[in-house]
């Protein structure tokens, strides 16, 4: 697989390593009454849809950005790749 | 249905009179307007489970709806390992009950699945290791599961061609399970469907299940390709797309799904005695009945429903088959495949009731499906028929990941593509 | 004609041909020595030399001869060269001759043509499909000792050499514009074209000579031999600096996003490989251009696969290619007038044609030979090779001799690659065959050619021209379809004939003995969907995936179902193409090199001073010093141990991680890493750090240095330096991307010595430059910037994990095996000694720290004793979760044990329980983490996790080893067997 | 100056050192290396007159070099100053930056060719998925190669440097040997 990095362009996917769905830039705030809800659903519950996933990609031999890849999880298709730290924001 | 009985007599007989005996496996009925229990998934949990519920606990009315053909599932593509090495109470003395049900289940269903128990061997690395295997080691034959430690030395006399001293990583001993093993996974599918049908069960094919219909919190049937089935219980049997049905029921599980690859080599002369694991090195192998070597390692580790992988895994499972047993290397690599994995998020399966009434789950085997299906159909048809989950299967629950209850063998957390 | 015909060498060598005549090359073949041409392959020189019969079946054992010249042979598999070399299943159609060449036919008992397996062949009847699911199983002990035995004693075609390889191979990376896979007709001018318009091509074929089947008809461009053609087109080529022509290279696997893999058998053509044998090229193509050509099928009939029965393709390509015909007499059997154009070219090379049959009625002959219209080919005779054949035609049987038969029932376009990506082909009325689908295919791939199912040389010739300017257009780059050469244009007026009806077995896929009864047997049992039908009878299971079976079996199958067969469907296609070596796809770091591995900076001083080394992860550290006399380890570690609770140790710990953490917000950071707190360090000093997952289980352990208000350093434990980076960047930039702070790792960059015991500030005291090393001057977990040595920058930590006065002192890298040489050197007087991971580990048990069997993903804060450090009043990572009802309940806890009787060992993966109580899963208690002999204690010790541990010290328990048969009575006891107090540390 | 005599990353006293064919790989081992990362807000220094390269580039000065690691994150090399305290020195050239010593943390391997261009293309074949098309001179990255993380620059047509972790050298070293004797033997 290649991933499209938003500022070195096409690169081996073997240069990233996969965390998983983006939702888990969402961390909840632990000191909310509801923490503990909140963050069993945060850690443990996934959309794993068969289609558009987004998903977190740590470009771990390159520059050490982590990705927000747009991915179809039936294909393998890209459509998107964008900075997590930009899109954190 | 057919009711032939196979034995080494009736093949002599048949072969005399050119075969005209032999009638189908199984028949192709239509779907009934409605049944006692449905179960979503011609795999091997599927009809493990259609046979156990009809034969084991006298249950009738029960339909098996696949999306395609029977066996479709990853019991038609996988590495055949059979084994019950774990260390967590959670899970240990289900695979030691699956380990026994596979040893008699041949006899049970009159089907050859070529149940094979040349042993499986975990090779150790470090100390440390070492000290990780005993405690596993410990803690399976404390379940009643047997289980050896062996030194370097035993596993050289065993497998003289392993790469002990040039190795990255030196071979300084290996876990065992002399019961472990493998089998002919599909004849495992069609032995359980062939069994399953002389009870009555209807082996649909050709039928997806495309929606659920809840009322009031209780299921009522299956919307299908083939049409609507009404049902007072529906199983849910369909690990690698467990998130997509389970989505129909508005339910979001603590799963992703990935690809897993394997691979199988030209036919080779038997040069492999049983199961080799070489962990440091992420590579599997084993060595069919056709002579053929049967090897993996790791998923490739994104999500994915997409059935195939990517050439690194090629590569590196090929390094780490290369690194421990050099004498592979002419050897050619003859057919890739993959399949798609229930990644749970603590690499435990669960089998369980839903918060929908009748609506039953049995899910997220991880890449360890094909050696629990046996305990896993029992277990489940245990649940489908008495609604209590079965005495070894009662903690692999849903509710374990909010109460804290993981059962996380490998200690990596919530994070699937590293179970 | 019959084996005794290889006494005469070249006997069915004709004229023409493209073999190199002026050479002659020597090679043996079980034994016997034979000589051919360079040109030829193994497969080529055999039949030369009059050889038919090459081999046995996988289950009936039945003799086997040459069935196609290709990689799709499903017959003539062989053992290439000796020993270690040992290639077994290589196709000898594929195997080019080289001098010495030495091969083995395989899969048989006794001698080739006398194979006692044979037998098998006789037993037939009772192998029909599936049979071995029917039996067996009685009585139960049976299939493990005698059935299955027997079965895998059967098992499996050619053997290994069980010798390492002894050759390498490599690995390397490509990248081109346009990827033209087979150098055919199609591959030659889509590659001119796109190589002409300065595009970057890559052209790869996995025969040792570019042109396809163009090497193999008599067919002419613009009226001269189509090799004049493929030589200029080669030779324009070669000159373009933007095309790469890849020979002997197999592109067997398509895979995502234009990453295509393919294999370059580099030195297999060489009598020894002068290094390299074959390199995996992993290719980056921006379009790819599929021409990988048609596979003739064959026509079933009753004993269709003796030696000398062969595809009509393939004996047009031995006359025409390699000026060889296995027999003098020849047959030709098809459905389409391709058949027709194998006895003309045959003729022209002066075989003598016995007949064409044509299932065909009403066909007229093209030549001059005897044609048998609206006929068929009903059975054969001949043991180990072709004699005889039964032609039918309006109901009589007439025999024809004949020393072999050319069987042409169509073509089938080989869709392979173009289906990786699980896209399946489709079925062509027209054409009667499966053709790559419209979509679903690999991105990028476009399809010409005759793998297109367009048949002729004009057409194969127009569309890799257009598909490549296609191809190009895309990419935004112009190109402009070449001249191309006049060429034939026939249509093939093909009539399907999928098998001659009748008694008998007629065999579809040769090597896996599945035959049209077997097929009937699978439909009749219900098992009609392809894949149950292919893993029912094996179906397309063999070494060529069945190349030339599978389309036809998929006919049959819908004959009998009375289906069309684009509703049967096609089985799935999977990489790859055909089989990779694993050694090629394992690439040359193996052994040895398999990993790489790192170094500690004092690596080279250990090495000198005769230290034992482990493998720590990717590290090498020192396990061990030992000295001349200690006879065993544990005197070694015990005087390690001992010397440094009495004197001074120093210890290599560079391979814990360390991170660089600075900026404005980097306490807040760590405040929300670490369970425990980190803004409130000051400047100048170390705490230690627990970092949980966010599950809440304990994940890792270190310390945390703060050198500035805004600059802190933090270590890892060696194992999960490389997660926690990640982590904590996952937590930079994706949790709390407003947070002011930067990340890098300085592991490598810093040599950190540990230098521990009562002697270690009197050590230091020696190499710092006048700093104050009292209490005053560095407290304990203070820490600082010095120079030492005359001017050496480093950094002083004054932490332990041993329990005794204890430093970490820090310096360049380069520095660090000086430093270690000099620190034992100056603290001679002091007993200043080395100790390795051993002595470390014993240390360390003997104070009670947890370390990697304690922290091993599964234990919590609170197991380890710890649960207080993790703050509730701060939000971090992991602290919500680590509430959970679930794992509040826990209570096991860090405990230590003793054993009741001082000569008893400690076994670590011991699990603990109650004395006396019953011991299984449900009465488990517990379990010991480490274990190790303490020289302190002057006994074996450890620690363990056990239920409500520490309510139970001094209670004596039980630790079970059952795997070693051991049960030990173990006293509970505090994790600190040294100090406590944690006086020394102070002092 | 300090009495204790520092190590090549190699192990050895003097730097390696081996040419096959066209290609010569060379430790070299007397240079400086401090990363400098921008803090919030802070403007884009230019330490003793560089000019930061943007995203796979490098660019050299008097000296001095630098190149791009990450955003907002560059790598400054300097010649000869590896013994002395580089880091601190920028630290006060880059005011309102983090800046963090890493000459120890990498071995360099400096790899020149004789015979232009090609040879160090073939090398790259063997070596990195980089096509090399696109990485001509003044273009810098990180990557792969067997397993180990490295930094690839090219220099000029003719020169290529390959920095990896220092306590690799050996393995790093064994790798890209290897593929340089394959690249002007085996295969030639």
């Amino acid at each position: 697989m290649l991933i499209p990095h938003p500022l070195l362009g096409l690169r081996d996917a073997q240069e990233f390593t996969y965390l998983g769905d983006a939702s888990l830039l969402n961390r909840p705030d632990g000191m909310a009454p509801d923490a503990a809800q909140a963050f069993y659903q945060y850690q443990y519950l996934r959309d794993n849809p068969a289609g558009v996933h987004r998903e977190l990609w740590f470009h771990e031999q390159g520059d050490r950005s982590w990705l927000i890849v747009t991915r179809d999880t039936t294909t393998h298709e890209i459509l998107a790749a964008e900075l997590a730290k930009e899109a954190a924001r | 249905m057919s009711t032939v009985r196979f034995s080494a007599l009736k093949v002599v007989a048949e072969a005399l009179t050119g075969h005209k005996g032999w009638g189908p496996l199984w028949r192709n009925p239509d779907p009934q307007p409605d049944y006692d229990y449905i179960i979503i998934g011609g795999g091997g949990h599927g009809l493990a489970t259609a046979y156990y519920l009809s034969n084991t606990f006298r249950q009738a009315r029960i339909a098996v709806l696949e999306r395609g053909w029977l066996g479709q599932g990853n019991i038609g593509r996988n590495t055949t390992i059979i084994r019950s090495n774990y260390l967590l109470p959670g899970n240990e003395p289900f695979y030691e009950f699956s380990m026994k049900l596979w040893e008699n289940m041949e006899q049970a269903f009159n089907f050859n699945a070529m149940v094979s128990q040349r042993g499986i061997i975990n090779l150790i690395h470090t100390d440390g290791q070492r000290d990780a295997y005993r405690r596993r080691g410990n803690a399976m034959l404390l379940a009643g599961a047997d289980a050896e430690l062996l030194s370097r030395e035993q596993v050289r006399e065993l497998c003289p061609f392993l790469n002990f001293d040039n190795a990255r990583f030196p071979i300084k001993g290996a876990l065992t399970q002399r019961r472990a093993g493998t089998a002919r996974h599909d004849g495992v599918a069609w032995g359980y469907a062939r069994g399953a049908d002389q009870k009555g069960v209807d082996l649909i094919q050709n039928c997806e299940v495309t929606g659920l219909r809840i009322e009031n919190g209780r299921v009522l049937g299956v919307d299908t390709s083939r049409g609507y089935i009404g049902a007072k219980k529906v199983g849910v049997a369909v690990a690698g797309n467990s998130s997509r049905v389970m989505a129909m029921a508005g339910m979001r599980l603590p799963i992703e799904s990935h690809v897993l690859q394997a691979f199988v080599s030209e036919g080779l002369k038997p040069v492999i005695p049983g199961v080799i694991t070489f962990g440091a090195g992420h590579f599997y192998v084993s060595q069919s009945d056709k002579g053929g070597l049967v090897f993996g390692g790791d998923i490739d580790g994104y999500n994915s429903y997409a059935q195939r992988g990517n050439l690194p895994v090629f590569e590196d499972v090929a390094e780490g088959g290369m690194a421990l047993m050099p004498m592979i290397g002419r050897a050619r690599l003859l057919r890739s495949w993959g399949g798609i994995m229930d990644m749970s998020m603590d690499g435990t399966p669960i089998i369980d009731r839903t918060p929908v009434a009748g609506l039953y789950l049995n899910a997220g085997w991880c890449y360890g499906g094909f050696k629990a299906t046996p305990a896993s159909g029992y277990a489940f048809a245990h649940l489908l028929a008495t609604d209590t989950p079965h005495e070894t299967a009662r903690f692999l629950r849903l509710d374990r990941f909010e109460r804290g209850l993981v059962i996380d063998e490998k200690g990596v957390g919530a994070t699937p593509n590293l179970h | 004609m019959t084996q005794s015909s290889a006494n005469r060498p070249s006997a069915n060598r004709l004229a023409g041909g493209l073999v190199d005549r002026s050479k002659t090359l020597s090679f043996s073949f079980d034994g016997k020595g034979y000589t051919g041409h360079p040109g030829d392959t193994l497969a080529s020189a055999l039949l030369a030399n009059g050889v038919r019969l090459m081999g046995r079946s996988f289950k009936y054992h039945r003799p086997r001869g040459v069935f196609a010249a290709g990689s799709e042979e499903p017959n003539a598999l062989v053992e290439l060269h000796d020993g270690a070399r040992r290639d077994p299943n290589t196709r000898a159609t594929v195997a080019e001759l080289f001098d010495g060449l030495t091969a083995r036919s395989q899969n048989h008992t006794g001698p080739l043509a006398f194979d006692l397996m044979a037998v098998n062949d006789l037993l037939s009847p009772f192998f029909a499909a599936g049979f071995y699911y029917k039996t067996f199983m009685w009585p139960k002990a049976f299939w493990e000792k005698l059935y299955e035995p027997m079965i895998r004693a059967a098992a499996g075609l050619g053997r290994l050499s069980m010798q390492p390889d002894p050759d390498s191979y490599d690995k390397g990376f490509l990248h081109c514009d346009l990827l033209v896979i087979g150098g055919g007709a199609a591959g030659l001018a889509a590659a001119l074209t796109a190589g002409r318009a300065g595009a970057r091509v890559i052209l790869a074929d996995e025969d040792f000579r570019l042109g396809g089947r163009l090497l193999a008809e008599s067919h002419t461009l613009d009226d001269a031999p189509a090799t004049d053609w493929v030589a200029v087109t080669e030779a324009e080529l070669a000159t373009l600096p933007n095309v790469r022509i890849l020979r002997r290279a197999t592109v067997w696997g398509a895979f995502d996003h234009g990453v295509y893999g393919a294999l370059e058998r580099v030195g297999d053509h060489m009598a020894a490989p002068t290094g390299l044998r074959q390199t995996l090229w992993r290719i980056t193509a921006k379009r790819i251009v599929l021409a990988a050509g048609a596979t003739e099928r064959h026509i079933p009939f009753r004993n269709n696969d003796r030696p000398g029965i062969m595809l009509a393709g393939a004996l047009r390509a031995y006359a025409n290619r390699w000026a060889v015909c296995p027999a003098q007499r020849v047959a030709v059997f098809t459905n389409n007038d391709d058949g027709h154009r194998t006895a003309l070219d045959l003729m022209a090379k002066g075989v003598q044609i016995a007949g064409v049959i044509d299932s065909r009625k009403g066909v007229a002959p093209q030549g001059d030979y005897p044609l048998f219209a609206g006929a068929m080919v009903t059975d054969s005779r001949g043991r180990l090779g072709l004699n005889r054949i039964a032609v039918t035609q309006d109901g009589r049987e007439t025999w024809l001799d004949c020393g072999a038969l050319g069987v042409s029932g169509g073509w089938n376009p080989n869709v392979h690659l173009s289906s990786h990506h699980r896209g399946r082909p489709v079925w062509s009325d027209a054409l009667q065959t499966f053709v790559p689908a419209p979509a679903g295919g690999p991105p990028g791939l476009t399809v010409a050619g005759a793998a297109t199912g367009a048949g002729s040389t004009a057409q194969a010739l127009a569309s890799g021209a257009a598909v490549a300017v296609a191809a190009l257009a895309d990419l935004g780059v112009r190109a402009t379809a070449p001249d191309l050469p006049g060429a034939e244009d026939h249509a093939q007026h093909l009539a399907p004939l999928w098998h001659v009806p009748g008694a008998g077995r007629a065999w579809v896929d040769f090597q896996n003995d599945v035959t049209v009864k077997d097929i009937k047997l699978a439909h009749q049992e219900n098992m009609r969907p392809v894949e149950h039908l292919k893993r029912w009878t094996t179906l397309g299971m063999a070494t060529d995936q069945g190349k030339t079976a599978n389309v036809t079996a998929l006919a049959v199958m819908a004959e009998l179902t009375g289906k069309a067969v684009a509703e049967t469907g096609t089985t799935m296609f999977r990489p790859p193409y055909t089989g990779v070596p694993i050694a090629a796809l394992g690439g040359g770091d193996t052994g040895a090199h398999f990993r790489p591995r790192r170094l500690t900076p004092s690596h080279e001083w250990a090495a000198a001073q005769g230290a034992v080394f482990v493998e720590v992860g990717q590290w090498m550290r020192a396990q061990y010093f030992p000295r001349p006399g200690e006879t065993e380890w544990r005197q070694t570690v015990d005087r390690e141990v001992l010397a440094t609770r009495k004197g001074v140790g120093i210890c290599d710990v560079t391979t814990l991680g360390k991170v660089d953490v600075q900026g404005a917000d980097a306490g807040e950071f760590l405040n929300r890493v670490y369970a425990n707190a980190m803004a409130s360090l000051p400047v100048g000093m170390v705490r230690y750090g627990l970092m949980l997952r966010e599950d809440g289980f304990a994940w890792d352990d270190g310390t945390c240095a703060r050198l500035a208000d805004d600059h802190y350093v933090v270590t890892t434990t060696t194992a999960q330096a490389g997660p926690i980076y990640r982590h904590m960047e996952f937590c930079r930039q994706c949790l709390w991307p407003d947070l002011d702070v930067q990340l890098i790792s300085t592991t490598d960059a810093w040599a950190q010595l540990s230098v521990a015991g009562p002697n270690a500030r009197r050590l230091l005291e020696r190499v710092v430059d006048g700093f104050d090393l009292s209490n005053a001057g560095l407290q304990f977990m203070g820490c600082a910037d010095l120079t030492i040595c005359g001017g050496l920058r480093a950094r002083l930590f004054r932490i332990s994990f041993s329990g005794e006065l204890a430093y970490e002192i820090a310096v360049p890298a380069r520095y660090g095996n000086a430093l270690m040489a000099r620190l034992i050197e100056l603290g001679a007087d002091l007993g200043a000694t080395p100790y390795g991971t051993e002595a470390l580990g014993v240390l360390r048990i003997e104070k009670g720290h947890a370390a990697g069997n304690e922290l091993n993903g599964q234990t919590t804060a609170q197991m380890l004793g710890m649960g207080r450090m993790v703050s509730t009043k701060k939000d971090s990572i992991g602290a919500v979760l680590s509430r959970r009802e679930g794992m509040q309940a826990e209570t096991r806890v860090l405990v230590g044990l003793q054993p009741v009787d001082a000569a008893d060992p400690v076994v670590a993966g011991s699990h603990l329980f109650t004395t006396g109580a019953e011991q299984t899963t449900w009465t488990d208690q517990g379990w010991i983490t480490s274990a190790c002999y303490s020289p302190h204690v002057g006994s074996s010790i450890g620690l363990g996790f056990l239920a409500d541990g520490a309510n139970r010290i001094g209670e004596v328990i039980t630790a079970a080893n059952p795997l070693q048969g051991q049960q030990i009575a173990m006293r509970v006891v505090s994790p600190h067997f040294v100090d406590p107090e944690g006086g020394r540390v102070r002092d | 100056m300090t009495d204790l005599s520092p190590l090549c990353a190699s192990g050895q006293t003097a730097p390696r050192v081996a040419t096959h064919g066209a290609l010569t790989i060379t430790e070299h081992a007397s240079r400086a290396l401090a990363s400098l990362a921008l803090r919030r807000n802070a403007a884009e220094p230019h330490p003793f007159g560089l000019s930061l390269p943007g995203p796979g580039l490098w660019s050299a000065g008097q000296g001095m070099a630098a190149f791009w690691t990450g955003p907002h994150q560059w790598m400054i090399e300097a010649e000869g100053r590896a013994q002395d305290d580089f880091a601190h020195d920028l630290k006060t050239h880059a005011p309102g930056c983090s800046v963090t010593e890493q000459t120890d943390g990498w071995v360099c391997y400096e790899i020149t060719s004789g015979r232009g261009a090609a040879p160090i293309h073939d090398l790259l074949a063997k070596l990195v998925n980089i096509d090399a098309a696109d990485f001509g001179p003044g273009r810098a990255t990180r990557t792969g190669l067997e397993h180990m993380s490295v930094f690839v620059i090219r220099r000029a047509q003719d020169r290529l440097a390959i920095l990896g972790m220092r306590s690799s050298a050996g393995s790093l070293w064994h790798a890209v040997e290897t593929a340089a004797e394959r690249v002007e033997g085996v295969l030639k």
